[in-house]
């Protein structure tokens, strides 16, 4: 298992040069390239890793806290089926994003630009941390490490305020879930002392258990954007678009994922968990859904879709089936990716974002339109590409819960049209503004799309291997509930609802049958509150000013003015008594003579009182 | 005939001669020098003077150590004086001052040593009067005068009340040929009452201090140096062999109770009052009012190791204290006026001055690794093993006040950048020098207060 | 002459050989000051391994009796708890004087009142005569106020509210008002220990530590109110609830060495106190009132999570995230669980560490841009990248991101509040490091990021580098492997706990 | 001759004293009364020898009179002084040291 | 109750009286050595020799050395007599009851006898040798304080 140690720590290494050697750092393109090197030994190793592997669980473990009390918390790493997939897919994601960035971040200035590799060198380990984690704590860490890292790329472009902002709002959120998560450990230590996955996954179902998990899923809630602790993954748009590609299509947001898929061996243990789970996951997907069909800015369109198809996964999760979620995962990182990266490709060629500002690229960005289509079709689950396979495996096992079910369905049709209203209106049509010149994106950003293009193609036939890989890890079929009663006609109307959309979004923005604009005046209160993405964001706002500030302003004042307040007047009050006893001082030896005698007087009256 | 062991007060004695000698032939300056230099002479004799009694003066190791300080104050006080007086041009009655001192130092020896109230009373009464002229020498200052005056009429009536006091101790003690238990019974009180009338008013005690600032702000400084040390050693000392051997062997418990009653006062009026003072002797003077208070926590723990405290509080408060005020002779003879104002900056000026001030101030404050602090501790521990925890509360909650207007004066010499007023030259060496000296030992002795404290503990049959 | 009183000596011998030093002569006096640091830095990193875990307890002990009749002897030994915090204080003078490496006025007075300093802090931590723990406590006094004093900023806060009056008249904000407040509490602190220590020599016999931890046996209602005698004393210094406000006011106004001393190492001395000494001496009382500890520290964390989002100065700003950071340590040690106390020490040196580098931080970027409010300023990552890394990494370890310290010490005090008596403890010490993360990573963005300011500013000079990279390396190394301390911690704590009936 | 009557007239003399001396304005008036106090002192000293034949207190009185002489030696030289100096008789008007 | 000694206290009350109240500071001398001859007479009574010491030396001595003080002062008079003269009788009232209060417990003398010159002398040269002693150095410091501050100090102010 050498190839192991790679995998995680050649990321690290990149990093630790990165960080302590400031020279390197600041020049620029030997930066990226050493993270690049690095990025690309973990990918050969993940590789090798994902051939050799046979099967077998080998895990590593030592102490990093001692204690006495109760069992020590261990630190260590766990590499089985699971874990070697996903390694495979984010050194993948990873490997092509940082290449794509040589090409997308040519004119940053070079001392920028190392520090953008750093950060991405820092991401990939953490990323990878938390995929060879083998106990909760662990995961925990490098959840939080993945936390800080997106927040350092979201706000890597700092002096644009928004992206500041974004930065923090992602931080925030996420951090907001982490609490959750912190509280399910804690309950987990309390009870049971330990908090490694093996033993967890022996232990028979309890209250305890059930709370622990709600806690985990919680923090899965925030890092998986699920409904409501989404409202950071739009807005993290305002980062570069290759780490929106990396982190906010193709890992990080699916870490969460990947952790309730690690953790189904406990979560079969508790049903109700896992129902809560798929009514989120379904009611996410459509929400998203919506709120993609009337956005302009064509990276916050994908942000939502990946919000939906995160929905999806979590929803499989909650139909107890892992396999189809993390296949899902699998493929829904290629295509996910190859879309960001194109749309990267675009506004690197147009500068904006604004969807309605492009037009009839097609002829002068012909590579780009191509990569982008394939991603699409994979996207709306189109038969031969990637996406209809894992999305149908996800459709079938949540046949039996029919109000979700209903909402999945409905969410394919929508993901279609929203997929091919953005394709269209960038691609065809007359360019609508003149003075832009569009260009083919350099080959150093079109051969990564194209690897991943490639990918998103022909991942669907390795469904078979990645369940076999899932089954040894989880112990159990991880696909076992949708296979018996699964009505044959469910794939079939999939595919139908997502050639409807492709064909609705074709009359409204290919061939202008119907106009858009009126549809959209025709239902404005309706499209008003998608556009206001239903408000949540505000009553999170809201939230932030009442819960925080003002009782910050309150505390402050009260500190400042009252607590302190007692203080001096205390000190002053001591002043005044000091001048006040002065002026029994007046010089005058007749009052001076005073002090005498009723010093006598007193002393008399304790002579003859006791 | 064991004269030996009077050997201090016989030599003070020939040095009060020597010096009257050199004045009347017309050298003041020069008989100053010798009073210093006599003073020094008893001081070292001390070490070889053996116990004994003679002649109703009986001395023990308690009054040699008692005597110890007195010496050290006389010499410090008159080794401060030729360069003051030579600045305020008082030289012509360099003499007088000189005699009037070693007449004061006398007084205190004798009554360390006295063992019945006749001569207790006589030797109190030599100790005051011959101060009440003293603080009146600077004839240039209309203040000095008037400073001298109430000085002399709170004196005198407080020691009306003394002699009424000691009259009645003499039946309830003395050796009469007739005290029934009746008389004693009545008397006891009352007399120990009016005692504390006398001895108040000589130790500053509340409410008898009401003299100390104005005498403090208006005399020469070197012998309001004396002045804050020697008589109130001399006074809180005998007054506790008095406690301990007449009153509480007598019966009268609760005089314990209202020393510490008076203890408690004085440390809080002093404390406070001296809080908002800018001219620095009169903070000094309410300043030793305060620590009078904290002398009589030790002392209204009534135990010897209490006893033994306060002798190491005086040594500890003999230096600082007196190196205190000769640091403001310094000032005052640098042209500055001894107030908040005239002290700002004085780092810049003279170092030495300054961080010796500051020496001084921390151990008049008691902050670590300066002999104050170890004095003042040591006091509270005293009345801590006598269960007086009010007391020892009080007293560290007042050490706070009282570290606001030390760290205040600091701040003005230390930390306030410019001079408020022009210094007219540097001050003599001869002063600074001295005042290094007591720093040092205020320092030094900080780092190694055993060399002090067992002697005294051992003096106090501790 | 006992291993331990190198950490004694070696600064005050630095302090009395810089008295000697012409005042001209910079660069040696700023030798002389690093000299008398690294001795006490090498041997805290030594300890750690050559404390001999198995045996546990206090090691290394030295005695030189000093007044037999009064049970006050020079009693020094160290235990794991003492190690970690002799480490802290090591590296924050180490680096306090790397910061100040460029001061201009009066320096050589400067290092001789850090020297001292240190050596009252060291002592404190060494000494297990109780009469010598006050001396060296009370030690820190005078140097702390000259320090401020001398070298601090002042800015002028108008008074509002019911005693607005007295805040004109007693000057509020200014360094002097500052020096004085921050002194005269450590005084109020300091009266409340010492009647109590001399309740503990009168009624236990003698000063030592060790005597009295056998000889002790009070009332349970006398050790009661002994034990609040404790708390209030040493909290007063830990900043706890009713008694912090001196923390803003002191902080603000001591230049950047004075604070990171005092908001570094002196508050972890206060919460020491209580832990040796209520704790460590009155377990019965200890454990009886735990709960009012801890309710008051969960009061601490919230209390100084939201008031740090209200303050416009960054210096208020860090000084009441130290509040809220001791709040952690106190509620760790009211756990009187195993996670909990270690978790209490571990912040103690992760959050002294931390704050450490913030002041540096704050305070450098106020001497460059002569600014303190947070609405003036804005975009500075522009000119100074180091400050601003340092920063953000600085608030990610009060925020408790793993892989730093502050996680270490936090999440140990989490689990430890959760498997106390009080679970619901662990909530406030959760909440609050999110609480953390709102105002610090806001503050962050306020200062550094945003568009670029109109003239540019200095980036941290030479020394300062030195200092903030030192810092950052041992919040990585404390985060990364903190086995280095709690290898010797965690046995004293277990040990400290049997006490508890653990 | 009778012990109370004396004594009576003793505290008289000592409490017009103490009347003398906290009301009179003039410096010499203050010192009149002290003597006042001082012989008050004497009366209830010999009284006591008288009554109860303790010598001691007999010759504390004598003491107590060359002690006395003694003080207003001193104290009209001081009072001199200060007419000489500040030119003011009366003792309250002496206020220059206060506070 | 000898009419004379009733006679002799009212008459040292009234004449201690006049020393307080009387206007001018000449006036108050005569009543003070009125009260002191008074109390000499007093004496006879208890020690003879004391009423000699008395009205000789005290009364002579003292009296005479106010009377240069004031004649030297220049200032016999002053234009209000008191100063606050409320407070110094309240004072006085106190003082005058906490003496009686402090006495009154004291028992009947059982047999005053008058001290006889020779018993008393004999006493006082035997156990007041010692303050004797020291009375002289204090006498002889009166004297060399009261001279250092009559002398002038050339060019004072």
């Amino acid at each position: 298992m050498k190839a192991f140690y790679l995998v995680l720590f050649a990321p690290f290494v990149s990093f630790a040069l990165l960080a302590l050697w400031p020279g390197l750092r600041r020049s620029g393109k030997p930066a990226a390239w050493t993270s690049i090197a690095a990025v690309a030994v973990s990918l050969l190793s993940a590789i090798a890793l994902f051939f050799q592997y046979d099967g077998g669980v080998h895990e590593v473990r030592w102490v990093w806290i001692p204690l006495a009390h109760f069992p020590s918390l261990t630190v260590g790493f766990l590499v089985d089926g699971l874990s070697v997939v996903m390694a495979l897919v984010v050194a993948l994601v990873a490997f092509a994003v940082q290449v794509y960035s040589l090409g997308y971040m040519s004119e940053e200035p070079p001392a920028s630009l190392g520090r953008y590799y750093t950060y991405h060198s820092l991401f990939t380990f953490s990323m990878l941390g938390l995929v060879f984690a083998n106990n909760l704590l662990e995961a925990y860490i490098f959840w939080e490490l993945v936390g800080a890292c997106s927040y350092l790329l979201i706000g890597f472009w700092f002096y644009k305020p928004s992206a500041a902002r974004a930065a923090l709002k992602a931080f925030w959120t996420t951090r907001l879930g982490d609490v959750g998560f912190a509280l399910g450990i804690a309950v987990l230590f309390a009870h049971f002392g330990f908090l490694s996955y093996d033993k967890l996954f022996a232990l028979e179902p309890s209250h305890a258990l059930f709370l622990g998990l709600l806690g985990v899923y919680v923090g899965a809630m925030g890092k998986s954007a699920q409904f409501p602790l989404h409202i950071w993954l739009p807005d993290a748009m305002e980062g570069p678009t290759p780490v929106s590609a990396l982190i906010h299509a193709a890992t990080m947001v699916a870490a969460g994922v990947f952790l309730m898929v690690r953790l189904m061996p406990a979560l079969q243990h508790t049903p109700e968990l896992l129902h809560l789970v798929l009514w989120i996951g379904a009611i996410t997907a459509f929400l998203a859904a919506t709120m993609a069909l009337v956005e302009r800015d064509i990276k916050r369109v994908l942000a939502f879709s990946t919000i939906s198809q995160l929905g999806y996964m979590m929803a499989a999760v909650g139909a107890l089936s892992a396999g189809a979620a993390f296949f899902h995962l699998f493929t829904h990182a290629f295509f996910k990716a190859l879309l960001f990266l194109a749309a990267g490709s675009v506004i690197h060629a147009m500068h904006t974002n604004d969807m309605f500002a492009m037009g009839g690229l097609a002829r002068p960005m012909r590579w780009t339109m191509i990569l982008f289509l394939v991603g699409a079709l994979a996207l709306a689950g189109m038969p031969p590409l990637s996406g209809y396979f894992s999305k149908d495996e996800i459709l079938v096992a949540t046949a039996h819960a029919p109000v979700p079910f209903a909402l999945l369905m409905i969410t394919v049709f929508l993901t279609a049209f929203y997929m091919f209203r953005a394709f269209f209106l960038t691609f065809t049509g007359e360019p609508r503004n003149p003075e832009s010149h569009p260009h083919e994106s350099p080959v150093v950003m079109l051969w990564p799309m194209g690897v991943l293009a490639i990918l998103a193609a022909v991942a669907g036939f390795f469904g078979s291997t990645v369940h076999e890989m899932l089954n040894h890890s989880l112990g159990f079929e991880s696909l076992h509930s949708g296979e018996e009663h699964h009505p044959a006609w469910i794939p079939y109307l999939g595919l139908g609802l997502g050639l409807l959309g492709i064909l609705v979004a074709w009359m409204g923005y290919a061939r202008r049958i119907f106009r858009p604009e009126r549809v959209y005046a025709a239902f404005y209160p309706l499209a008003k509150v998608l556009e206001e993405r239903y408000f949540i964001d505000h009553i999170f706002l809201l939230l932030y000013w009442l819960g925080y500030n003002t009782v910050a302003t309150v505390v402050g004042f009260v500190d400042r003015y009252i607590v302190d307040g007692v203080v001096n007047f205390v000190t002053w009050a001591t002043f005044e008594v000091g001048k006040a006893l002065r002026r029994f001082h007046n010089g005058v030896v007749q009052d001076i003579l005073l002090g005498v005698v009723v010093g006598f007087l007193i002393l008399a009256f304790f002579a003859t009182g006791f | 005939m064991q004269t030996a062991s009077l050997l201090p007060v016989w030599l003070v004695l020939a040095t009060l001669g020597l010096t009257f000698l050199v004045d009347l032939s017309g050298r003041p300056r020069t008989a100053l020098r010798v009073a210093a230099l006599g003073g020094l002479v008893a001081l070292l004799s001390l070490i070889w003077t053996p116990d004994g009694a003679f002649l109703g003066l009986s001395v023990d190791a308690y009054v040699r150590f008692a005597q110890a300080v007195l010496l050290g104050a006389a010499v410090l006080a008159l080794l401060a004086s030729p360069p003051y007086m030579r600045h305020f041009r008082m030289e012509r009655l360099a003499g007088d001052y000189a005699l009037l001192l070693l007449f004061t130092l006398l007084g205190g020896m004798l009554l360390m040593s006295v063992r019945d109230w006749l001569a207790l009373f006589v030797a109190f009464e030599l100790l005051s009067i011959p101060l009440y002229a003293a603080a009146a020498l600077n004839k240039r200052s209309p203040e000095g005068a008037e400073g001298a005056l109430k000085f002399f009429l709170f004196g005198s009536v407080s020691s009306a009340f003394l002699l009424l006091g000691v009259g009645m101790m003499t039946l309830v003690s003395g050796s009469t040929a007739f005290s029934s238990v009746v008389v004693r019974e009545a008397f006891l009180p009352a007399g120990l009452a009016l005692l504390l009338v006398g001895f108040g008013f000589k130790v500053a005690m509340f409410p008898f201090y009401f003299w100390a600032p104005d005498v403090y702000e208006s005399a020469p400084t070197p012998l309001v140096a004396f002045l804050s040390v020697a008589p109130k050693a001399a006074g809180i000392l005998i007054l506790f062999r008095i406690l301990q051997e007449v009153v509480l062997p007598a019966g009268l418990s609760s005089a314990l109770a209202w020393v510490a009653f008076a203890s408690a006062l004085t440390m809080v009026v002093g404390n406070l009052l001296a809080l908002p003072q800018t001219h620095l002797k009169r903070l000094l003077a309410y300043s030793g009012v305060a620590h009078i208070g904290y002398v009589l926590a030790a002392l209204a723990a009534g135990t010897a190791e209490g006893a033994g405290m306060s002798l190491f509080y005086f040594t500890v408060y003999l230096f600082s204290n007196m190196g205190a005020f000769l640091g403001v002779a310094a000032v005052e003879m640098m042209g500055l006026s001894p107030t908040l104002e005239g002290v700002a900056g004085l780092y810049r000026r003279s170092p030495a001055l300054a961080m010796s001030f500051l020496a001084f101030l921390l151990s008049l404050g008691g902050i670590p690794f300066v002999l104050g602090f170890w004095s003042k501790l040591f006091v509270f521990f005293a009345a801590a093993q006598a269960g007086l925890w009010v007391l020892v509360f009080l007293g560290a909650l007042l050490a706070v006040v009282a570290l606001f207007y030390y760290l205040n004066v600091a701040r003005w010499m230390l930390i306030v950048e410019e001079m408020q007023e022009e210094p007219a030259g540097p001050p003599p060496a001869a002063v600074v020098a001295l005042v290094v000296m007591a720093a040092f030992v205020v320092v030094v002795g900080g780092l190694v207060p055993q060399v002090l404290v067992q002697p005294a503990l051992l003096a106090a049959g501790g | 002459m006992n291993l331990l009183s190198v950490f004694l000596l070696s600064p005050f011998i630095g302090a009395v050989l810089l008295f000697f030093i012409p005042r001209g002569s910079r660069t040696l006096i700023r030798l002389v000051a690093l000299l008398s640091a690294l001795p006490p830095l090498a041997l805290s990193v030594y300890l750690p391994f050559v404390y001999d875990t198995a045996r546990g307890g206090f090691q290394f002990l030295g005695e030189i009796p000093l007044l037999p009749e009064l049970g006050i002897a020079y009693l020094v030994g160290v235990d794991g708890i003492s190690i970690a915090l002799l480490f802290l204080t090591a590296v924050i003078y180490l680096t306090a004087i790397f910061t100040s490496w460029r001061i201009q006025t009066r320096d050589k007075e400067f290092f001789i009142y850090l020297a001292l300093l240190v050596t009252g802090v060291f002592g404190v931590f060494v000494s297990l005569d109780l009469f010598l723990f006050f001396l060296f406590y009370e030690l820190a006094v005078l140097p702390m106020y000259l320090l401020i004093g001398i070298w601090g900023s002042t800015k002028e806060i108008p008074g509002r509210g019911v005693f607005g009056w007295t805040y004109e008249a007693l000057k509020v904000g200014t360094k002097e008002y500052g020096a004085m407040k921050l002194t005269l509490y450590l005084l109020v602190g300091s009266a409340f220990i010492l009647a109590g220590i001399f309740y503990l020599a009168v009624h236990g016999g003698s000063f030592s530590y060790l005597a009295l931890q056998q000889s002790l046996d009070l009332p349970p209602d006398v050790a009661r109110v002994l034990f609040l005698v404790f708390y209030v004393g040493f909290g007063v210094l830990a900043g706890i609830w009713p008694f912090h406000t001196w923390s803003p006011d002191g902080h603000a106004a001591a230049p950047a060495a004075g604070s990171m001393m005092h908001a570094g190492v002196l508050m972890k001395l206060g919460a020491y106190g209580v832990l040796r000494v209520g704790f460590g001496l009155l377990p019965e009382a200890g454990a009886a009132l735990a709960w009012l500890v801890g309710t008051i520290a969960v009061i601490n964390i919230l209390y100084g999570a939201f008031g740090a989002g209200w303050q416009d100065d960054i210096k208020y700003l860090i000084a009441y995230s130290s509040v809220s950071h001791m709040g952690v340590v106190m509620l760790g040690m009211a756990t009187l669980t195993e996670p909990g106390v270690a978790g209490s020490v571990y912040q103690m040196v992760s959050h002294g560490i931390m704050t450490g580098l913030l002041f540096t931080i704050v305070n450098l970027v106020y001497h460059k841009t002569h600014v303190r409010e947070i609405s003036r300023m804005g975009g500075l990552a522009h000119f100074q990248p180091v400050l601003a890394t340092a920063f953000v990494v600085a608030g990610m370890t009060s925020l408790g991101l793993p892989g730093l310290s502050g996680f270490v010490a936090e999440f140990l005090v989490f689990l430890g509040a959760f498997t106390s008596q009080h679970p619901w403890w662990a909530v406030p010490a959760i909440v609050g490091a999110l609480l953390t993360s709102i105002y610090v990573l806001r503050a962050a963005r306020n200062i550094f990021f945003g568009p670029a300011p109109v003239h540019a500013v200095e980036d941290a000079q030479g020394s300062e580098v030195v200092s903030i990279v030192c810092l950052v390396a041992t919040l990585v190394l404390l985060g990364v492997v903190p086995r280095f301390l709690l290898d010797s911690l965690q046995p004293t704590v277990v040990e400290f706990l049997k006490l508890f009936g653990g | 001759m009778s012990f109370r009557a004396l004594l009576f007239l003793s505290a008289w003399m000592f409490a017009t004293g103490i009347f003398g001396v906290l009301s009179r304005r003039h410096v010499v008036a203050l010192l009149l009364s002290i003597e006042l106090l001082f012989n008050g002192v004497n009366l209830a000293l010999l009284t006591f020898a008288w009554a109860y034949g303790a010598l001691s207190a007999a010759s504390l009185a004598f003491l107590g009179i060359a002690v006395t002489v003694a003080e207003v030696a001193v104290g009209l030289a001081i009072f001199l002084l200060v007419v000489r100096l500040t030119g003011k008789a009366a003792a309250d008007e002496l206020k220059q040291l206060a506070g | 109750m000898n009419p004379v000694f009733t006679l002799l206290v009212v008459l040292v009350m009234a004449a201690s009286l006049g020393v307080v109240l009387s206007r001018s500071v000449f006036r108050a001398a005569y009543f003070l050595a009125f009260a002191l001859v008074g109390t000499g007479f007093l004496y006879l009574g208890m020690s003879p020799i004391f009423s000699a010491v008395q009205i000789l030396l005290y009364t002579g001595g003292v009296l005479t050395l106010v009377i240069f003080a004031v004649m030297l002062s220049g200032k016999p008079e002053l234009s209000t007599v008191f100063h606050r003269p409320a407070q110094g009788l309240i004072a006085a009232l106190l003082v005058f009851f906490a003496l009686l209060s402090l006495t009154a417990r004291l028992p009947e003398p059982p047999e005053p006898r008058t001290i006889p010159v020779d018993v008393f002398a004999a006493y006082f040269f035997r156990e007041g040798a010692l303050a004797f002693e020291i009375l002289s150095l204090l006498l002889l410091a009166a004297l060399f304080g009261a001279l250092a501050v009559a002398r002038k100090q050339g060019g004072e102010g």
